[in-house]
């Protein structure tokens, strides 16, 4: 996995504990190899994750956002992934709209077994945030 | 019977080419052999379809290339059909088959010469005339009295025209030829 | 030390451009369907027309602002020590448009964080190193009531240079010792000759808000012996209808409620005073999860008590509000102040 | 007129508590009107200033009570309906058939805030006397733009009808052309259009208070810190952070009354980004708000099979 | 769906050596009410010859038809003959799947084709779009001794995600269409086993091997003639039967009729605009045994009983 | 506060691409981490005392172990801060060795990202709150759905462990799938001779309550305490007065019925006792081809029984248990002849499938166990087996073996010489799959010694030529077409699942895979436990099994239910959702989305209506949390403010 520089960009992933958060153990038991940028926050179930996470993460300085749970039909808690999926398709169809783009966000299915798609989502989701740079968000005049 | 070295005589860019230009994965293939029990033609071929399919996950470019099979495939898709691993055999054969013209392996002149003279045909008149096609075809291959019994047959029934009907179109038609045969000299 | 000059309309631009370079400028400004104080920069078209939709309170006293930042650090023996840095804002700020109303708000707000054995180093430091120039109203605007509490469109407290605008140009009088700062130009002119429109105008100007105003032409104080004040059929009869946003206390000249917080982040943070409101749950809502006012009604009445009657007890008869009208005019369904403070001066009906 | 105090007098002997308009401090602003006494009735009006979603106090009300709707309005009925948020029996609904409304807002700025001391209508226009002139408008110039692209001008949901149905010619196209447009814009003029309009907000809340679906209203979690979601810095991130909590809250729940935008005093527009999911909902679970009481708003439901969403590749 | 308007891509074929089928094919459309119109200026499709030669140039010869259709307005092209299907709809199928290749294909071709036509063999409308109670209205002739081999041949039903419709191992729709015309279909195991397909001048010998197993299986089915949709089949089976008995030491007699044929006789059209002189295997016997057809009245009551112990 | 840093070297594994010391060094620099060091082995027993030391030491109230994946140790540290009297949610886990040294090379990057990943760590640990377990009473009766031989193993072990079964049976009779074959591999015992006595012990086991013909018509609650609701369905004979003296089904006149039993290889009667030794052994009504419900006249059966057990008018019963756990064993379904039309499925009538030929050899089946082929009733010479039949056939959505075919396919193969010495049997395969004990020895057998001819190859196409079926094949060891003339084909056709697997998996809210076969919860270490805690697994419903396999599986479901049951009251996982009740306004959104039902309403005193969590179904996703708009409801443990914390501490390296 080489990369250009040694420039990371910040990537905050967000993975249910029962299959992408297994996924990325197997993957790592695997040794396949992946870019660092990527910090993990272990939640439950994707169905846990507030599209408002990901918005706040944006806000406050990420330029690339992960969000990854078990395949449809295959949630630990059996409905979690549908209602994630519908949320976060809402999300990233709201955030163009405010001059984010979306590939800044990518939701995606990863399974404990899934060790060598987990890389391959890593590695090239980082390859497209390196694509798009920092994001900037800049506040205009202010005032006082 | 000759022994392969399977590491040396391996040829894995045949395979994805094959791969590539059939859109085929040759590697799902598992031997079940359903391909080759209901082929038609297998009593005709020199290696039946399973063994095309073996010999091409073995990267055996030059036996595949050489084989009548590929040629006498008729693509009636009854290994497509039944594939239990939803492989378009007919397909791979078909690539096969245009790569070997494309390399120039022709095992079975006739098949070839019999589609050239149709295509030539077609080129020229837009559309395919039948009589013409059995004349230039009888004349080229040498085997001038092909189907000379079938002959009155049809012409007295009235069902082949003696001359070919040419369309407006044609110049179309032959322009499609004329830029694809260029996409190809253009190293497309 | 009233000193008066004019200034023609077609000098305006190089006049703001020179005031500009004396410290930050501060104008209203259009910005679409609102407008608002803005840093003056070269070609920003200054909006004297209309009242500004927000007043300048947030120049002086701004929305949100840094009290100091901290840094955690340890020192040898692993102990954690907090680090702070000051915030020293000694910046000149000039505002230039600003309304009557809006100047005499601060002088509402000065008595609390001025005048008093405590003062607020934050704002008084502010307050000190700015310039206003209020430019008088002309006609009154919807829900405009400033002289029933005691202001005028010409009223100059709060103000240090009051601008009359004439056909021809501005009429600037200087009515405070920082106001000459709005006359030391040489594009100014004298001024006298023009006193008498002015005066004029004023005259017209406070006509048309009288009549305007009809009945409702003074407030007094409550007394804090107001019956209905207590009675909370009498809130939910006007007060149903308030949807319990902070739009009237947001727009308010005059109100100077505040939160403190700290915002931390793992080895540094900020302290942070930020506008709050008394419409708001969580204005008063207790650690223990208690509130002592939790709906809208016992709140809209703090709002009214505190303008009308607890601030004028403290604060020698002075209303909390000048009288601007944006609570009004803005409300989006029309809450009219006005109209419960005179109820509640009326005698209780039985 | 007479019509509507009637209608109002029948519901009020049924419930005790009618939920209408009166004038307001000028003419040219109706206030919303809660009649609890008989006498109340009189002062209840209907005209082209009653701007107001009435449904607003709906939710959590304790009492039975009838209500004024316009047609845009009866939406945010159905929509309470729909998500269990009132009880149909505890409502007495008076739908009024309209032809739109005016914006106050866009009226007020066209004679300079000047003070208005009394209007009249005839016909298409408008005579609007302020304190120093009068001035004469086309209706249709002040029509509010949410009235313009109409496309339930007749109240959905209704227990007693008041007026002539009307006919509305907008499409769903026509409706979203707005959305559509800002879409084509590049990125980062979107971005920095927003950065522009969200830097504006004062954080006042009354978007959110208007909005008659956003039910947490005191407990809304813009000015929590447990979660702390944002902090109450006026820092642009933090404005932004506001409005994608309203935004996201309202997924496929907003009923485009626009009441959040008339309330912006600085007039960010913020029905835009409501607009901009619902074209989403439409599209990807063909739903549109506050239509079918048997709806489920899309983002409490799921199925397992999406038609629409599809997996996206890297 | 009754009147609707199709195109109609006859191919060369049925401009010769099967314009019978082209024929019949035609009348039985008409007494159907099925209106059909021929692209003007269609151009051979390439048959199998092209995608052997070059699958680039398959597509394109097919896609140059389809855009012919599209300009007429039309959103379905009836292909009769099952080559010249299974090329329409792989060069629309493939356009379809890959925007790449879309590029490319109409790069090549005069007007470019935008995937609004959907190629349907002549088997898939009758079947598809005419109810069978329709066909069975319009039947006055019945032919009691005929006993027939449905035969489709081996591509126009496969493979199935070419040809979307009915069964590829096991079709019906040929078996319903004749029996709802009344004529008796036999149990028939091969329906799609290939006949060698367009080997025959290639490799006769071929050809007549593979013919002879599908004749022989009909006979041994209790077929006394062939029905068949496919214009090769029908040559290699009727015109090369000769051929056959000699090679293979038989004495095959078996007619081998387009089923738009045998709709024809029994809808009452005269054999000889059926082209039924046409054949090569005699099949007057067929004409010979034809009677008029007795009216079954409320024939639509009459449900076939639950079977009874 | 007091945060205490661990970071782990894991011998060379994280120390190799993560320079630790920095890592414990910035951990230092952070306010409130009041100590930070590292440990070769941090997992280790002395590992562990480290850190209880520490605790001690420096009177931490919070750990973070920055270590391997929380899924493999996370445990294994709660319990030591749990030794060091700390409660068990004051750690955390940073995951340093899966996520970052085993998949970067670069120890520059790696150590910042291990910087910030204990860092966010170290920011949720700080907002971490002390949770407690509640307890609960619970049921110790069980469940068993599914009288196939795995729930039948599973009914009698926990019957003998002194529990109270309920068993539920879709079918009139137990015995399932195994009471149907007429011998089994390797050992070609008898079938039903062996399954026989079980089925009797089941019957008359005074523990076991047997609901035959019935169905799970719903599930509430949780472990520990489920109530069930099982559908009797009508048999419109009374089984308290039917003696099961067969007289009814002698003398009905509708003798066409489908055999359910027999794989409709022949018809039965409209009134029947599925086979003899059917437990129980009563009669039932097949109302599709019953005459007096098909016509309204007959009433043979009725005029005839003896004990006037026979009611027309019996209506489906409804009947609640209480249980405190499941055992689901619901077997498998078989995939039909149909769905094989180049075999001529459906339409010849002796090509017929592995389990219709089992009833053939079975001497209680329609033959009296003689071979006849269905069609005419010869008997065959030549039998044709074909193996994978749908099986491994992505075409058809099969990718996988069907796990037993290859066996009884030898055992039939062996068995028709045995019946038919002069009989050639034939069978088509791929692979030989026999890697159970014995079983290689068994195949092997079939050819050696009963002359069986396997051919490598698959069969392309059936057709009929006079009386016999052309088979036609490859041998793809010759690379050749061949065919044979048979008088029967037998075909192993699929394992699926059964057709209702889904609906009562979403009654018990297990999961299923894409063909329908329950998920175990680990396929290695925890076979027969699912993830929804009380109910387990056993035999094929979990995926295609032998006998020997079901009958372990039951056995282990038991021993699983026996072990939950030795307890007298559970603890609840304290990772549940919380309802604050100030905070919520009372929208409801979290019940209408909660999956498990765990939210219901309540009226508080002032009459306010809130939501609450009823602890001991909430399983823990949290989809509550991030629907409710206001924050009330908070998934403890991932509460909205411990996962802001990690983005903001995120945010906070730059």
């Amino acid at each position: 996995m080489p990369q250009e520089s040694k420039k990371e960009l910040r990537i905050i992933g967000f993975l249910c504990n029962w299959c992408s958060y297994g996924g990325a153990d197997t993957a790592g038991v695997s040794r396949f190899k992946q870019p660092t940028d990527l910090r993990i926050v272990r939640v439950p179930c994707s169905g846990r994750v507030d599209p408002l996470f990901v918005v706040r993460a944006f806000l406050s300085g990420a330029d690339g956002v992960l969000v990854s749970g078990c395949h449809p039909r295959d949630c630990h808690y059996s409905d979690g992934n549908y209602y994630a999926r519908r949320r976060l398709e809402m999300l990233k169809r709201l955030l163009p709209f405010f001059g984010i783009d979306d590939r800044r966000f990518h939701y995606t299915w990863v399974s404990a077994s899934e060790g060598e798609r987990w890389q391959r989502v890593v590695t090239e989701f980082t390859k497209v945030i390196h694509g798009l740079g920092p994001l900037k968000i800049e506040e205009g005049e202010e005032i006082g | 019977m000759k022994v392969i070295n399977i590491t040396k005589e391996f040829d894995s860019k045949f395979i994805e080419q094959v791969a590539k230009e059939s859109g085929e994965n040759p590697y799902l293939c598992y031997q079940c052999g359903n391909c080759t029990a209901g082929c038609p033609f297998t009593e005709f071929f020199d290696y039946p379809v399973s063994q095309i399919m073996r010999l091409l996950q073995q990267g055996q470019k030059e036996t595949i290339l050489r084989s009548k099979a590929i040629w006498l495939c008729a693509t009636c898709e009854t290994c497509t059909t039944r594939c239990p691993c939803q492989i378009d055999v007919a397909q791979i054969m078909d690539t096969l088959r245009v790569i070997a013209r494309r390399e120039n392996y022709v095992s079975e002149k006739e098949i070839k010469l019999f589609f050239d003279t149709f295509l030539e045909s077609l080129k020229k008149h837009g559309r395919v005339f039948e009589l013409g096609i059995l004349l230039a075809y009888n004349l080229k291959s040498g085997k001038i009295f092909t189907d000379v019994d079938l002959g009155p047959k049809v012409l007295l029934k009235g069902k082949i025209h003696l001359l070919p009907t040419k369309i407006k179109g044609q110049e179309k038609v032959e322009s499609i030829f004329r830029k694809l045969a260029e996409r190809v000299s253009g190293n497309e | 030390m009233e000193r008066i000059g004019f200034l023609k309309k077609e000098k305006i631009e190089e006049y703001l451009q020179s005031l500009s370079k004396k410290g930050e400028l501060y104008v209203p400004v259009d910005v679409g369907r609102a407008v608002k104080f803005e840093k003056y920069l070269t070609g920003s078209s200054i909006c004297l027309d209309r009242p500004p939709t927000l007043p300048p309170k947030s120049v002086i006293y701004p929305q949100s602002e840094r009290l100091f930042k901290f840094k955690f650090k340890k020192d040898e023996g692993n102990v954690d020590l907090i680090e702070i840095e000051e915030v020293e804002d000694t910046k000149k700020r000039i505002i230039f448009g600003a309304r009557p109303c809006d100047s005499a708000g601060f002088s509402v707000i000065d008595n609390v964080f001025i005048q008093t054995d405590t003062p607020d180093v934050y704002y008084e430091r502010r307050r000190m190193n700015s310039f206003i120039a209020a430019k008088a109203c002309d006609k009154p605007s919807a829900g405009c009531f400033c002289i029933a509490v005691g202001g005028g469109p010409f009223d100059d407290s709060g103000s240090d240079a009051l601008i009359t605008e004439l056909e021809e140009g501005y009429l600037i009088e200087a009515k405070t010792e920082k106001g000459s700062l709005f006359l030391d130009w040489e594009l100014i002119e004298p001024g006298d000759d023009h006193l008498e429109k002015k005066l004029k105008k004023k005259e017209e100007s406070e006509r048309l808000l009288s009549e305007y105003l009809g009945e409702l032409k003074k407030i007094e104080p409550l007394d804090p012996k107001t019956e209905s004040f207590n009675d909370e059929n009498f809130w939910k009869r006007h007060l149903s209808k308030c949807i319990s946003c902070g739009l009237c206390t947001y727009l308010c000249p005059t109100c100077y409620c505040f939160n403190i917080t700290d915002e931390k982040k793992i080895f540094e943070g900020e302290r942070i005073r930020s506008w709050d409101s008394c419409m708001f749950f969580h204005f008063t809502l207790e650690a223990s999860g208690h509130n002592p006012r939790p709906d809208k009604f016992k709140r809209f009445r703090n709002r009214v008590g505190h303008k009308f009657m607890f601030y004028p007890e403290k604060y020698s008869q002075l209303i909390a509000c000048c009288g601007c009208g944006r609570c009004i005019r803005f409300c989006p369904v029309s809450v009219d102040i006005r109209e419960v403070v005179f109820e509640l001066q009326k005698p209780r009906r039985v | 007129m007479v019509e509507l105090k009637e209608k109002i007098s029948e519901v009020f002997r049924d419930t005790n508590l009618v939920i209408c308009w009166r004038e307001g401090f000028d003419p040219i602003h109706a206030t919303p009107h809660f009649v609890r006494e008989e006498s109340q009735i009189e002062d209840s009006i209907f005209n082209l200033f009653c701007v107001h979603n009435l449904c607003v106090y709906l939710p959590f009300l304790k009492e039975k009570a009838g209500i004024l709707v316009k047609g845009c309005d009866s939406r945010t009925l159905i929509q309470f309906l729909q998500e269990g948020l009132i009880r149909r029996e505890d409502v007495v609904i008076i739908g009024i058939s309209c032809r739109g409304i005016i914006d106050v807002g866009k009226l007020m700025r066209e004679v300079l805030y000047e003070a208005v001391t009394g209007v009249s209508i005839d016909g298409d226009s408008i005579k609007v006397k302020t304190v120093s002139r009068e001035r004469e408008f086309q209706l249709t110039s002040l029509l509010a733009d949410k009235c313009k692209i109409c496309r339930y001008p007749n109240p959905l949901i209704y227990d007693h009808l008041i007026g002539e149905p009307v006919e509305s010619k907008v499409s769903w196209d026509m409706a979203y052309e707005d959305i559509r447009e800002f879409e084509k814009k590049p990125l980062e003029d979107r971005l920095s259009f927003w950065t522009k309009e969200i830097g504006k907000c004062i954080r006042c809340y009354a978007c959110r208070n208007a909005c008659p679906l956003c039910i947490c209203r005191d407990r809304c979690i813009a000015e929590t810190r447990d979660p702390h979601f944002t902090s109450q810095s006026v820092e642009l991130k933090e404005k932004f952070m506001f409005h994608f909590i309203h935004a996201v809250h309202l997924a496929g729940r907003c009923v485009e009354c626009g009441e959040c935008e008339r309330a912006c005093p600085v007039g960010i527009p913020v029905k835009m980004m409501k607009k901009k999911i619902n074209l989403e909902m439409k599209e990807l679970f063909d739903y549109e708000t506050g239509i079918n009481v048997d709806d489920k708003p899309p983002m409490y439901t799921f199925k397992a099979e999406e038609e629409k969403i599809k997996e996206h590749e890297l | 769906m009754n009147n609707r308007r199709y195109a109609y891509y006859s191919g060369c074929s049925l401009e010769s050596t099967a314009r019978e089928y082209n024929e019949s094919l035609k009348e039985v459309f008409r007494l159907l009410n099925i209106e059909i119109k021929e692209p003007e200026d269609w151009s051979c499709c390439g048959s199998s010859p092209a995608h052997t030669v070059d699958p680039l140039l398959a597509c394109a010869l097919g896609a140059r038809n389809l855009a012919l259709v599209e300009k007429m307005g039309l959103d379905v092209v009836i292909a009769p003959c099952p080559s010249c299907f299974t090329v329409l709809k792989r060069a629309h199928l493939k356009m379809k799947k890959d925007p790449e290749v879309r590029k490319k294909v109409n790069e090549v071709i005069d007007e470019p084709y935008n995937l609004k036509v959907s190629p349907k063999s002549a088997l898939q409308i009758l079947y598809e779009d005419v109810p069978p109670e329709k066909i069975s209205e319009m039947v006055v002739y019945e032919i009691p001794e005929l006993k027939v081999a449905p035969y489709y041949g081996c591509i126009v039903t496969r493979p199935p995600e070419v040809a979307e419709f009915d069964d590829a191992e096991n079709p019906i729709s040929m078996d319903r269409i004749l029996e709802s015309a009344g004529i008796e279909v036999c149990d028939f195991p091969f329906k799609t086993e290939c006949c060698g397909a367009a080997f025959g001048i290639a490799k006769k010998e071929i050809v007549n091997r593979l013919s002879y197993k599908v004749i022989q299986m009909a006979k041994d089915s209790g077929a006394n003639c062939i029905a068949v949709c496919c214009p090769l089949c029908q040559q290699n089976l009727d015109l090369r039967q000769g051929q056959i008995n000699r090679l293979m030491g038989t004495n095959f007699q078996i007619p081998v009729l387009y089923f738009s044929q045998l709709l024809g006789l029994v809808f009452g059209i005269s054999p000889k605009r059926l082209g039924i002189d046409k054949l090569v295997v005699d099949a007057s016997w067929i004409t010979r045994s034809m009677r008029k057809a007795e009216k079954k009245v409320g024939n639509k009551e009459k449900e076939p009983e639950a079977e009874e112990e | 506060m007091r945060v205490g840093v661990f970071i782990c070297h894991c011998g060379n594994n994280i120390a190799g691409t993560v320079d630790v010391q920095k890592v414990a060094e910035e951990m230092r620099k952070i306010p409130g981490v009041a100590y930070s060091t590292t440990y070769v082995y941090t997992c280790s027993e002395p590992g562990q005392n480290e850190i209880i030391e520490a605790i001690k030491k420096y009177k931490l109230d919070r750990v973070v172990v920055a270590a391997c994946s929380p899924r493999m140790h996370e445990l294994t540290f709660r319990k030591a801060v749990e030794k060091a009297s700390l409660n068990r949610y004051f750690l955390e886990m940073a995951n340093i060795r899966e996520h970052i040294s085993w998949v970067g090379d670069d120890k520059e990057l790696n150590t910042q990202k291990a910087i910030d990943v204990v860092r966010m760590a170290v920011a949720k640990v700080m907002n971490n709150k002390p949770l407690f377990s509640s307890s609960f009473k619970l049921t110790k009766r069980v469940l068993v759905i599914g009288g196939g031989v795995a729930g039948m193993q599973a009914a009698l072990d926990c019957a003998d462990g002194g529990l109270d079964v309920v068993l539920v049976e879709k079918s009139p009779s137990i015995g399932g799938m195994m009471a149907r074959l007429d011998k089994t591999f390797p050992t070609i015992d008898c079938s039903i001779c062996i399954l026989g006595p079980k089925m009797v012990d089941v019957a008359q086991n005074e523990r076991i309550k047997l609901y035959a013909y019935s169905e799970i018509e719903d599930v509430k609650g949780y472990i520990g305490n489920y109530e069930v609701t099982i559908r009797k369905k009508a048999t419109y004979v009374d089984w308290n007065k039917c003696t099961g003296c067969g007289l009814c089904m002698e003398k009905c006149p509708s003798k066409n019925a489908y055999d359910y039993f027999n794989f409709g290889i022949a018809p039965t009667r409209a009134i029947n006792i599925p086979f003899p030794q059917a437990i129980p052994k009563k009669a039932k009504i097949d109302p599709n081809y019953c005459r007096y419900f098909l016509k309204g006249k007959c009433g043979v059966c009725a005029k005839i029984c003896p004990t006037k057990a026979i009611d027309y008018d019996m209506k489906d019963e409804l009947v609640k248990e209480d249980v405190g756990a499941i055992i689901v064993a619901t077997g498998y379904s078989l995939m039909g002849v149909e769905n094989f039309p180049e075999y001529g499925g459906g339409k010849y009538k002796d090509v017929i499938t592995g389990i219709q030929y089992e009833r053939i050899l079975n001497a209680s089946g329609p033959t009296g166990g003689h071979i006849k082929r269905p069609s005419d009733g010869k008997e065959p010479e030549t039998v044709v087996f074909i193996s994978c039949c749908g099986s491994r056939d992505k075409s058809v959505g099969i990718p996988y073996c069907s796990n037993f075919c290859c066996m009884y396919i030898a055992k039939q193969a062996i068995l028709t010489k045995d019946h038919l010495p002069k009989s050639q049997s034939y069978v088509f395969y791929m692979d030989i799959r026999a890697p159970g004990k014995g079983y290689d020895e068994f195949t092997r057998r079939a050819q050696e010694e009963y002359g069986v001819r396997y051919i490598r190859g698959r069969v392309s196409k059936i057709y009929p030529r006079g009386e016999k079926l052309i088979v036609r094949g490859a041998d793809t060891l010759l690379g050749i077409q061949v065919e044979v003339e048979a008088d029967l084909v037998v075909l192993a056709n699929a394992v699926i699942s059964n057709p209702d697997a889904a609906k009562l998996a979403e009654k018990l809210r297990i999961s299923y895979d894409t063909f329908g076969f329950y998920v175990e919860s680990h396929p290695k270490l925890r076979p027969v436990e699912t993830n929804t805690s009380g109910v387990f697994l056993a035999g094929a419903c979990q995926g295609p099994k032998d006998i020997p396999a079901s009958v372990s599986q039951g056995s282990a479901a038991a021993s699983k239910v026996l072990a939950l049951f030795s307890k007298d009251v559970l603890e609840s996982d304290p990772q549940v959702s919380y309802v604050n009740p100030n905070v919520c306004v009372g929208c409801m959104k979290c019940v209408k989305t909660c999956p498990f039902g765990a939210i219901k309403e309540e009226e508080l005193r002032d009459g306010r209506k809130v939501a609450k969590v009823i602890e001991t179904v909430c399983a823990g996703c949290g989809i509550c949390t991030s629907t409710c708009p206001c924050g009330a409801i908070q998934l403890q443990h991932f509460t909205d403010n411990q996962i802001l914390a990690e983005v903001y501490a995120f945010a906070s390296g730059k």
